[in-house]
């Protein structure tokens, strides 16, 4: 196999960075989870179909609010609201304060702007993630055809793309048919272990 | 020197080699399985690449994930702290390989420290004192008494087959002698099928007291004093200090010198730790630690030497910027390791941290990862943290200690501070006149019962 | 004036901390409390299909509160009502419970022997409190009768207890008239600031 | 030794005095406000005495009721920090009447520290230097030309009556004497009905610059060295650091020599600070603080030496235990006061404390009584705690305190250590080329702005 176009190793350097972090760092606050349980009712729900205005306004009250969860069920009336103390919410909440504030902004990294659509679908039950540390590729060689895009209807087993990992290329397959719906790395782009990169439905 | 150095390690080491980093001026990647997602020094690193699941051998002890990391990072330097991959030879080479620094001793030094038999082969041959004995087997009874009064009483006579404690008898005098030797010859030869057996010095009441050494890998060295770790409990120390009430300057300075002179010739490289059995006097070598350990903050405490700081700087090639002469001893330091166990059951109790506020103040040092909110992961080893404090004399650093103890808040855990809280308050430990076995003896005699 | 009997001073310094300490120490939190008013929502709630108004109202009280949690469902009547205890209260909740586990006990001293009578009484509004530090003495010299006792009639003005400070008997009166319902300190108990002495109701 | 030390005094220099206290074993008593009753050293304390409402004139300042509290505690020794009554020459003498030590220096020297003008009498009867002037004042032309002569350019032309910068003029260079002359006695008259006027030197940009004594009050001083305190705010100091960037070890050994000589003189007991205006190689006395100091720490750092420790020791009678030859000064330290308070605005910011972790590790040290869910009552100062780090050498030093300040969070209140940030990333502030006005130049240069 021919190896696909690689980013420098100083691009490809910084680029964890903005995508690892949001993900691994943003996860505990409301922004996520609250989101995604928030959306089950939108499924189920007569109210308007997937709205994604409604994800934000609730994510905000949860932010402005600093509540660590939210659960709305229709049919029964459910209301959830919790707001955990302490570090989890705290330590998370403290550190991008003190950022704000401090020049260097060494305690944590700046809130990089990860695609809004990437923080809901890393816990959606479509998602692909990474079995391994990595740099994704999603064509086998620079100049080839992505081996899928959006839309793109894909079989159990189907090649979705290739982690370079150790000069080797590992072939990541689809773990069920359905359709691809999101892509949530770029090509070239550093994957560390957990992260979701694609989401198919 | 380094652009960027990758943390292979986690909890309070690997806080600790990013601070070093980070006043070094050099970048920091964190890497982390996935339950460490919210260790606080994946919160303080420039960069973090969660690696793998909790399991240790899929992520921190993963070298490719680890080689991954680094390649899409672009770390030019992996530290591996203390356990993990911090003393695997093959680690080392591998990072070579890649053109990867690796933060620590030459390989082949590894490799011999690793192997117990060829460890000691070394020691002696570099001139640091082992644990006499006969070289091989015991014949007849002549040979015994001749090997025995050369090697002084009391002797262990122990089955060469042997194992786990069984065929192994004290002789105190000579008197003893012959009586120990048959009664091991016939429980040996019960025992493996094999009566052969050898004699070795018994030390009764030995103390740990072990030698931080310093080499630039270029046969320059130094040592740095001794830390004393007698306290243990089922091997694990418990509590460090420096100088060790046993010693004088001129004990310190000989063992030191003939620990730095073995490192010189063996070119030794980076930051080391040459422990030994200590009793009346004399020193023998139990094994080398090849890596910085867990108690370094006592010896940085009294000489005021970064020693993760040296340890970055000799891998990046500099050469030692301390020479023996300028290496000075101040004052006493103490160290404490805080666990998430109950103090006295030593069950082991992770969980969430209810409330954390610790200590502060002239000479108190808090080695910890943990911060309030924190959950301590099940998967890994219990340290809280480590508390050090620094006083002009070992009183004073006793009554610090115990004025920072009392402050120490680490709530909706259970901990070891109130074991520490008891043993700074015991006479023994106040006069420093303990060995290896103290803590056992003083626990299973009811110290910590209610 | 005859100088009163006074205790040694050994005893005397030992006092003002059994006393002093709990009434400071343990008055902090009220975790019942939020569960009535959060309640309300739920018996008067005329609330119908999803509301984003009520997760913000229900949200409110919940910081408002600071509770960790608010559950409430409608079919079958279910209310949850948490609140953790994090930041706010920790360090007092903290501070007993490593003195239990300190053999020293020099962090805070033991939950002394207060009379349970004590706390309540406090803050109670008829409390007469000492308006400085001393030791309070209650009769004029050793052997004479006390002024009050427990049941005693008091007027405005009248005289109910000595407090001595810098070798000087300073009178302490009536502020009101009333019945001497609780003696809160003994005679030659040392007193400070702002300390509950005796209640008149 | 004392029995029983009440410290007379709040926030994180009592606690300081309780660590003091309990590392010598001595049983402590905390007396707070009011508004101090949650405070960290009275949770400490082993009593505790409630002695007024917030007020300070009513609690802190309140001797009728310090007194008292010694009385039913049972304290024989009082200290008093710094601040409220420490400078207070009637308090020590009071408390001499009752028998009570107070952990300070003579009534006497206090007395003659605490009046301006007789302390310089002093200061240069004991051979301190002082800002040279014209001893009265000046009647003529020729007079101003000779004294201005003497003195060196620039000179300062003040009038006698004068007071808060009315009627001062510079004169840089002989040219300019006459016309400020001139100028100054026709603004005096204006201002004060009276033209007379004195001459004086005149510092440019003076470093501030303090050397710390310790006298047993028998005859007996040493200095620990310098802190230079000149990036200040308002008079206010704000970041202190030992050894002063300007000094050598000369010059140190010389000013410091003649502060000690001159305490020795004097029979100077306990701790003490001179502090000087320093330019062009040149100390100028300011004033004498007859107490301990909120940046002592930065010595204790460089020294290894307890200050409050050595305060009560002296209080008590022992004669000092440090002799000259033996004070080392290693490496630097560095003081940031975190006060809360906006860090561009300084607008103070009482109020609960929402989340605090400290900095830990190697050379990092925090003075503060504050802790996570504590409320900063507006009725004090704004002093939340003091982050301390030493190095081997300034650079390390530097380098360690941006690492700490990168650790440290407090929330839930505005604090000064976003000011700490930057400062520790300027250029002039790592050069150590600063003087007593960069500061506020900085900030009004817009330095905080974002």
């Amino acid at each position: 196999m021919k190896k696909p176009v690689k980013k420098t190793k100083a691009v490809a350097a910084r680029a964890p960075k903005a995508k690892a972090k949001p993900a691994t760092k943003r996860v505990t606050k409301a922004a996520t989870k609250p989101a995604a349980k928030a959306a089950k009712p939108v499924k189920n729900g007569p109210i308007s179909g997937f709205d994604p205005a409604l994800i934000e306004m609730v994510a905000e009250i949860v932010s402005r609010l600093e509540l660590s969860e939210v659960e709305i069920e229709r049919d029964g009336m459910r209301v959830r609201v919790a707001r955990q103390f302490g570090a989890t919410q705290t330590f998370s909440v403290a550190a991008p304060a003190s950022i704000a504030r401090a020049p260097a902004a060494v305690i944590a990294p700046p809130p990089a702007a990860a695609p809004v659509a990437a923080a809901p679908a890393g816990d959606h039950s479509g998602a692909v993630k990474s079995p391994m540390v990595g740099t994704a590729y999603f064509r086998p060689s620079p100049d080839a055809k992505a081996f899928i895009e959006i839309g793109s209807k894909v079989k159990e087993g189907q090649k979705l793309l290739l982690i370079e990992a150790m000069k080797t290329f590992n072939e990541i397959v689809a773990p069920r048919g359905g359709t691809v719906t999101a892509i949530l790395v770029e090509d070239g782009e550093p994957v560390e272990y957990g992260q979701s990169m694609l989401v198919i439905e | 020197m380094f652009d960027k150095i990758l943390i292979a390690n986690r909890g309070e080491i690997a806080l600790r080699i990013l601070r070093a980093a980070k006043e070094l001026g050099i970048a920091t990647v964190a890497v982390h399985s996935t339950a460490d997602a919210e260790a606080m020094h994946v919160k303080l690193a420039d960069e973090s690449v969660c690696i793998g699941p909790p399991a240790a051998r899929d992520s921190y002890l993963n070298i490719p994930a680890l080689l991954s990391a680094c390649e899409i990072t672009g770390a030019d330097a992996i530290h591996p702290g203390y356990g993990f991959l911090s003393e695997n030879a093959r680690f080392a080479e591998i990072l070579a390989e890649h053109n990867i620094s690796f933060i620590g001793p030459k390989a082949e030094h590894i490799r011999i420290m690793g192997d117990k038999i060829e460890a000691k082969r070394t020691a002696l041959a570099l001139g640091i004192p082992c644990v006499p004995g006969s070289e091989g087997g015991i014949d007849n009874d002549q040979d015994a008494m001749r090997v025995a009064r050369e090697i002084g009483f009391p002797v262990l006579v122990k089955a060469a087959a042997g194992g786990g404690g069984r065929g192994m008898k004290v002789a105190r005098t000579e008197a003893d002698l012959l009586n120990a030797l048959h009664t091991a010859k016939t429980e040996a030869k019960a025992a493996f099928g094999d009566d052969a057996v050898y004699l070795e010095k018994y030390l009764e009441k030995p103390r740990h007291i072990e030698i931080q050494i310093l080499g630039d890998g270029k046969g320059n060295a130094i040592h740095l004093g001794e830390r004393d770790c007698s306290l243990q409990r089922r091997h694990q120390k418990v509590l460090e200090e420096s100088p060790s009430p046993a010693l004088n300057a001129e004990q310190r300075a000989e063992i030191g010198e003939i620990c730095a002179a073995a490192m010189r010739k063996l070119q030794y490289s980076g930051a080391g730790t040459i422990e030994f059995l200590y009793e009346e006097g004399k020193f023998y070598f139990i094994e080398m630690n090849t890596r910085i350990q867990v108690e370094h903050p006592v010896t940085e405490m009294i000489t005021g030497i970064d020693l993760v700081n040296e340890q970055i700087r000799i891998a990046a090639g500099s050469p030692l910027t301390i020479r023996q002469e300028d290496v000075r001893f101040d004052g006493a330091a103490i160290e404490c390791r805080v666990n998430a166990e109950h103090p006295a059951t030593f069950r082991p109790s992770p969980g969430k941290i209810a409330y954390y506020h610790p200590p502060g103040g002239l000479g108190v040092r808090v080695d910890s990862a943990v911060y309030q909110g924190y959950t301590i992961p099940p998967n890994y080893d219990s340290l809280v943290g480590k508390l050090i404090v620094h006083g002009r004399n070992r009183n004073e650093a006793l009554m610090r200690l115990r004025r920072a103890l009392d402050e120490f808040i680490v709530d909706g855990i259970d901990t070891t501070l109130p074991l520490f809280r008891t043993l700074v308050r015991n006479t023994d430990v106040q006069n420093g006149t303990y060995d290896i076995h103290w803590l056992e003896k003083f626990l299973a005699k009811g110290g910590m019962d209610e």
